[in-house]
C-alpha cells in the first residue's frame, strides 16, 4: 500500500518533468539578442531640449534629489538651458518627473545598460545625448 | 612552480609565456564568477530572478553559493543599514582573493531614495571596495547582467559583449503568440 | 473613527474589558508625536462584529512611561518594543523590553519630531 | 567503549541562523538554543533592513511620497500602493472613477498571483524541491512582464495616484491578461501534480507548526496564517474597498493549522486570484481613470485607518494629517511582524530541519517586517 503511494507521487513528477523534454525553452538569449522593452518601460530619460523652459517642476517633484538644473535668460525673455543632470546613483526611476513636466518635454526611453565602475560617471548631462540613444 | 606575479605581463626572457598564462588565469575567473547569495532588499529578489529560468545566469559560468568562502563575487543587493554593515564587511573578508563586488541597485550604490534616512549607509563603497556600480531600482535582470559583463571586462581588458546585437523581439507569451492582436 | 479616551492609570481596566467584550484581535499599536505631548493609540477588532476600538492615551513628552498591556494581549509584544524603539516610550513589566529594529548602540529615538540625523550616529 | 543512550550528557547548544543565509527570506536572523536536534529557545533579531519608511513619510510630500509605498513589500507592490493611496483618498474625501477601481482589483490580484508563485517556489526551495522554483519563476515572469507592460517597471510600479490610476490599459492588454487567465489555472494544476501528492514533501510538511484559531486570533495573525487556522476572516469580503464589495465572497479556510494547511491554504488562494480576474475583466466599462484631484495634495487634520488585504495578511496605513502636505505621522501595518511573533511557539518542540519549513511556511518578507 505504502509503496504504492510512494511511487504514485514519484511517477506523477516524473511525468511533469517529463513533459518539460518536449517544450520550448524559456531563457533569453540576452547579450546576443537584446531586451525587450514596452513602449511604457522607465529606462533613462530623453529630453527635447528645445522645448524645456527651465520651469524646475522636475526638480521640485524628485524625492530624491538627483535633477540639477540651471538656466540664463537669453534674448525674447525666454530661458536657454545651461545644466541638465541626472545623477542616476540616486535615481529611483518613479516616472514623477515625467509626469509633472508641463511642456511633456523629458520622458523615460528603453535604455537602462548604464553600469560604471565609479559613482561618478552615473552623472549624466541630458544636454549632449549620443546621437544612437536618441533613436 | 609558482606563478611570479611580479613578472607577468613584463618584458622579460620569459614575457610570452606569462603573458599567454595571465590570459589563461582571467579567462578562468571570468568564466567562473560565483556568486554569493547575499540578499537584502528588493534587488534580491531580481538577483533571484536572474539566476531562474528565464535569465539563467549559470549560461555564464555563475553558480549562487551559499557560503563567502566559496564564492568569487559578491552582489550587494539592496539597502544596507548600520545594523548590517559590519555582517557584510565581515562576509566580505572571508571572501577568499581575488574578490569583487558589483554595488546592484540606487540603494548599495549612493543610499538611493533613503539617502536622508537615520540608519541606513550612504553606499556601499564607504565599507568595502566596489568594482562596478549598476543603477536601477531596482535594477531588472538584464541590467544586473550588463553589469556582470563590465566586471568580465575589467578582469579581462577585453570585450565581453558580442559587437553585433540582434534587435530586441516583441514579448510573446505561450498564451499569446507574438504580434497577435 | 471613534476614538476613546483612556488615561494611563485607567488603560489596563479598559484594556480587560474591551477583551471580555470580544475585542481580543489587535490591530495596531502607535504612537504620535505632538511635540507638546505623545497620543499612544491601540486599535482593537472584534472579529465577530468586525468592528474596531480604538484607545488613545495621552502620555507626557518627556517622560513618557506606561503598563505594558503584553500579560493580556500577547499580539502586542513586538508592537510595544518597535514604539520603545522608534519613541523612547518604556513599558512597565513588558516581559522583553529591547530595542526591536535599531541597533542596541543607536542613540535617540528617531521618530519623535526633534531629532536629528547626528544624533543616531552609531559608534562603532 | 560506546556509552549508553542515557549516559551521554545533553548540553544545549545555540545555533545562529543569519542575517545571510539563503533559506531565511532576507536578513532575518534567529538563534535557536538546542538539545540534540530538538529546538528548546527561539529569539528572533530584526531589523537588519530597517529604512525608515515611517520617517520618510513626514519628510517628503504626499505625491512625493508616491514611489516609496512600492518598496515595502517588494513582492506586492500593488497592496502597499494600494494601503497608502486609500488611507489618502479616505483622509482627502476622493473617490476613484469605477475604471480606475476595476484596473487596480486586475492589478492586485495579478500580483497576489505573482507574490504567491514565488512563496511557493521559494518554499519548496526549503523543503529540498529545486525545480518547482524554475517552473513558478517562469510563469511569474509572464505575470512581471504583464505588469510591465501595463506600468513601465517589473517590481515598483508606481501605478496608483490619488483618485486614480497613472496608466489606461489599452484594450489588448486586458485580452493579453484574458487569454493568460486558463493557461495560469493549467500551470497550477502542474503544480498540484508535482507537489501534492509527493511522499517526501507531505512527510515533511504535515502536523509541523500547528497554531490554533484562538491563538492565532490573540497573536494578531492575518492573512493565510490566520485562515489555514481555522478562521474565515479576509478584509476583500469582511471590509470591502472598492471593487471587493460587488463581489461574492469565496473565503478559503482549512482547520488544521499546520505548515501543509498554509500550503493548501495559498494555493487554493492562487485559484480565487485567477477567477476573480475573469470577473474583474468582465466587470471594465469605458470611463475617466483619474478623479479630480487638487494640483497641491495637503492632507487634512484627521487620522484614518485603512487596511488591504495583502498576500501576507493585514497590510494597513494608520495616517495623521496635520493640514500641510506633510504627514503627522504614517505608520504602517506589517503582516509579515504580527505573523513572526509565533515564530517561538510554532518552532519548539521540532527539529532543526522542520525550523525552516515552518519559517517559509510564515511568509515573511523583510522589507515589510523592517521597514
Amino acid at each position: 500500500m505504502r509503496i504504492k503511494q510512494i511511487s504514485r507521487g514519484f511517477l506523477k513528477g516524473l511525468q511533469v518533468t517529463g513533459i518539460h523534454l518536449f517544450r520550448r525553452p524559456v531563457t533569453h538569449p540576452y547579450p546576443e539578442q537584446r531586451a525587450y522593452t514596452p513602449p511604457r518601460f522607465r529606462g533613462i530619460h530623453r529630453l527635447i531640449v528645445e522645448d524645456c523652459v527651465v520651469c524646475r517642476a522636475c526638480e521640485r517633484v524628485c524625492p530624491v534629489n538627483c535633477l540639477t538644473i540651471s538656466g540664463v535668460r537669453g534674448d525674447n525673455r525666454r530661458f536657454i538651458l545651461e545644466q541638465f543632470d541626472i545623477d542616476y546613483s540616486l535615481c529611483m526611476f518613479c516616472d514623477l518627473c515625467v509626469e509633472a513636466c508641463p511642456p511633456h518635454c523629458l520622458v523615460m526611453g528603453p535604455e537602462f545598460e548604464i553600469a560604471a565602475e565609479n559613482r561618478h560617471s552615473l552623472r549624466r548631462s541630458l544636454l549632449s545625448q549620443p546621437k544612437e540613444e536618441m533613436v | 612552480m609558482g606563478v611570479d606575479h611580479d613578472n607577468i605581463g613584463s618584458t622579460n626572457a620569459h614575457g610570452v609565456q606569462f603573458a599567454v598564462l595571465q590570459e589563461l588565469i582571467s579567462w578562468a575567473r571570468k568564466s567562473s564568477l560565483w556568486p554569493m547569495t547575499f540578499g537584502l532588499a528588493c534587488c534580491a529578489i531580481e538577483m533571484m530572478t536572474t539566476g531562474s529560468s528565464d535569465y539563467d545566469i549559470d549560461r555564464f559560468g555563475m553558480v549562487f553559493r551559499a557560503s563567502p568562502r566559496q564564492s568569487d563575487v559578491m552582489i550587494v543587493s539592496g539597502t544596507v543599514t548600520q545594523k548590517m554593515a559590519p555582517v557584510l564587511k565581515r562576509l566580505y573578508e572571508q571572501m577568499p582573493m581575488p574578490r569583487y563586488v558589483i554595488s546592484m541597485g540606487a540603494c548599495a550604490t549612493s543610499g538611493g531614495p533613503f539617502f536622508d534616512v537615520y540608519s541606513v549607509v550612504k553606499g556601499v563603497d564607504q565599507i568595502v571596495p566596489v568594482d562596478i556600480y549598476v543603477p536601477g531600482c531596482p535594477p531588472r535582470p538584464e541590467a544586473l547582467m550588463w553589469g556582470i559583463f563590465q566586471l568580465q571586462e575589467k578582469i579581462t581588458g577585453k570585450p565581453a559583449i558580442p559587437s553585433h546585437r540582434t534587435p530586441a523581439p516583441l514579448r510573446s507569451y505561450p498564451f499569446w503568440p507574438e504580434g497577435s492582436v | 473613527m471613534i476614538k476613546q479616551s483612556v488615561s494611563v492609570d485607567k488603560l489596563i481596566e479598559t484594556a480587560r474589558h474591551c477583551l471580555k467584550e470580544g475585542f481580543v484581535y489587535p490591530v495596531l499599536h502607535t504612537a504620535v508625536d505632538y511635540e507638546t505631548h505623545l497620543e499612544l493609540i491601540y486599535i482593537l477588532r472584534n472579529l465577530e462584529q468586525g468592528d474596531d476600538r480604538i484607545l488613545s492615551v495621552i502620555l507626557d513628552a518627556n517622560a513618557p512611561s506606561v503598563p505594558s498591556l503584553t500579560p493580556w494581549i500577547p499580539g502586542l509584544i513586538f508592537q510595544e518594543r518597535e514604539v520603545y524603539d522608534l519613541f523612547g516610550v518604556s513599558y512597565d513589566h513588558h516581559p522583553h523590553l529591547t530595542r526591536l529594529l535599531l541597533p542596541d548602540k543607536f542613540r535617540g529615538h528617531p521618530l519623535r519630531k526633534h531629532y536629528t540625523l547626528a544624533e543616531g550616529e552609531v559608534t562603532s | 567503549m560506546t556509552p549508553n543512550r542515557e549516559e551521554i550528557v545533553q548540553e544545549e547548544l545555540m545555533l545562529n541562523l543569519g542575517p545571510q543565509h539563503p533559506s531565511t527570506h532576507g536578513v532575518f536572523r534567529m538563534v535557536l538554543d538546542l538539545q540534540g536536534e530538538t529546538i528548546v529557545g527561539v529569539t528572533p533579531y530584526m531589523g537588519y533592513l530597517h529604512r525608515g519608511f515611517e520617517k520618510l513619510a513626514e519628510r517628503r510630500t504626499a505625491i512625493q511620497y508616491q514611489p516609496y509605498p512600492d518598496r515595502w513589500d517588494y513582492l506586492a507592490a500593488m497592496f502597499d500602493e494600494m494601503a497608502y493611496i486609500g488611507a489618502g483618498e479616505a483622509l482627502l474625501g476622493i473617490q476613484a472613477p469605477r475604471r480606475a477601481q476595476v484596473l487596480r482589483g486586475i492589478v492586485m490580484e495579478l500580483n497576489r498571483f505573482a507574490s504567491h508563485l514565488l512563496w511557493l517556489g521559494t518554499f519548496l526551495l526549503d523543503v529540498g524541491a529545486l525545480s518547482p522554483f524554475l517552473y513558478t519563476f517562469r510563469e511569474r515572469e509572464m505575470v512581471l512582464d504583464l505588469l510591465m507592460e501595463l506600468t513601465g517597471a517589473r517590481l515598483t510600479y508606481a501605478y496608483m495616484r490619488f483618485g486614480g490610476v497613472h496608466h489606461d490599459a489599452e484594450d489588448v492588454w486586458l485580452k493579453k491578461v484574458r487569454a493568460g487567465i486558463p493557461y495560469f489555472r493549467q500551470r497550477l494544476s502542474e503544480y498540484r501534480t508535482l507537489i501534492d501528492d509527493n511522499e517526501i514533501f507531505r512527510r515533511r510538511v504535515e502536523h509541523i507548526g500547528i497554531i490554533d484559531g484562538t491563538h492565532a486570533l490573540h497573536y494578531g495573525l492575518s492573512g493565510p496564517m490566520l485562515r489555514a487556522s481555522g478562521v474565515p476572516w479576509d478584509l476583500r469580503w469582511k471590509r470591502p474597498y472598492g471593487i471587493y464589495a460587488e463581489i461574492p465572497p469565496r473565503i478559503i479556510t482549512d482547520l488544521a493549522g499546520d505548515t501543509y494547511a498554509r500550503y493548501k491554504v495559498r494555493v487554493e488562494e492562487m485559484a480565487v486570484s485567477l477567477d476573480l480576474l475573469e470577473i474583474f475583466l468582465d466587470l471594465v466599462e469605458s470611463g475617466p481613470i483619474m478623479a479630480s484631484v487638487p494640483k497641491v495634495v495637503k492632507f487634512p487634520k484627521q487620522e484614518t485607518y485603512f487596511a488591504v488585504e495583502g498576500p501576507r495578511g493585514e497590510l494597513g496605513v494608520y495616517l495623521v494629517g496635520n493640514g500641510t502636505a506633510y504627514a503627522q505621522r504614517m505608520k504602517i501595518r506589517p503582516p509579515s511582524l504580527f505573523n513572526l511573533q509565533v515564530l517561538s511557539q510554532l518552532l519548539i518542540g521540532h527539529m532543526v530541519s522542520d525550523a525552516v519549513a515552518i519559517l517559509g511556511s510564515i511568509d515573511i518578507v523583510l522589507g515589510e517586517v523592517d521597514r
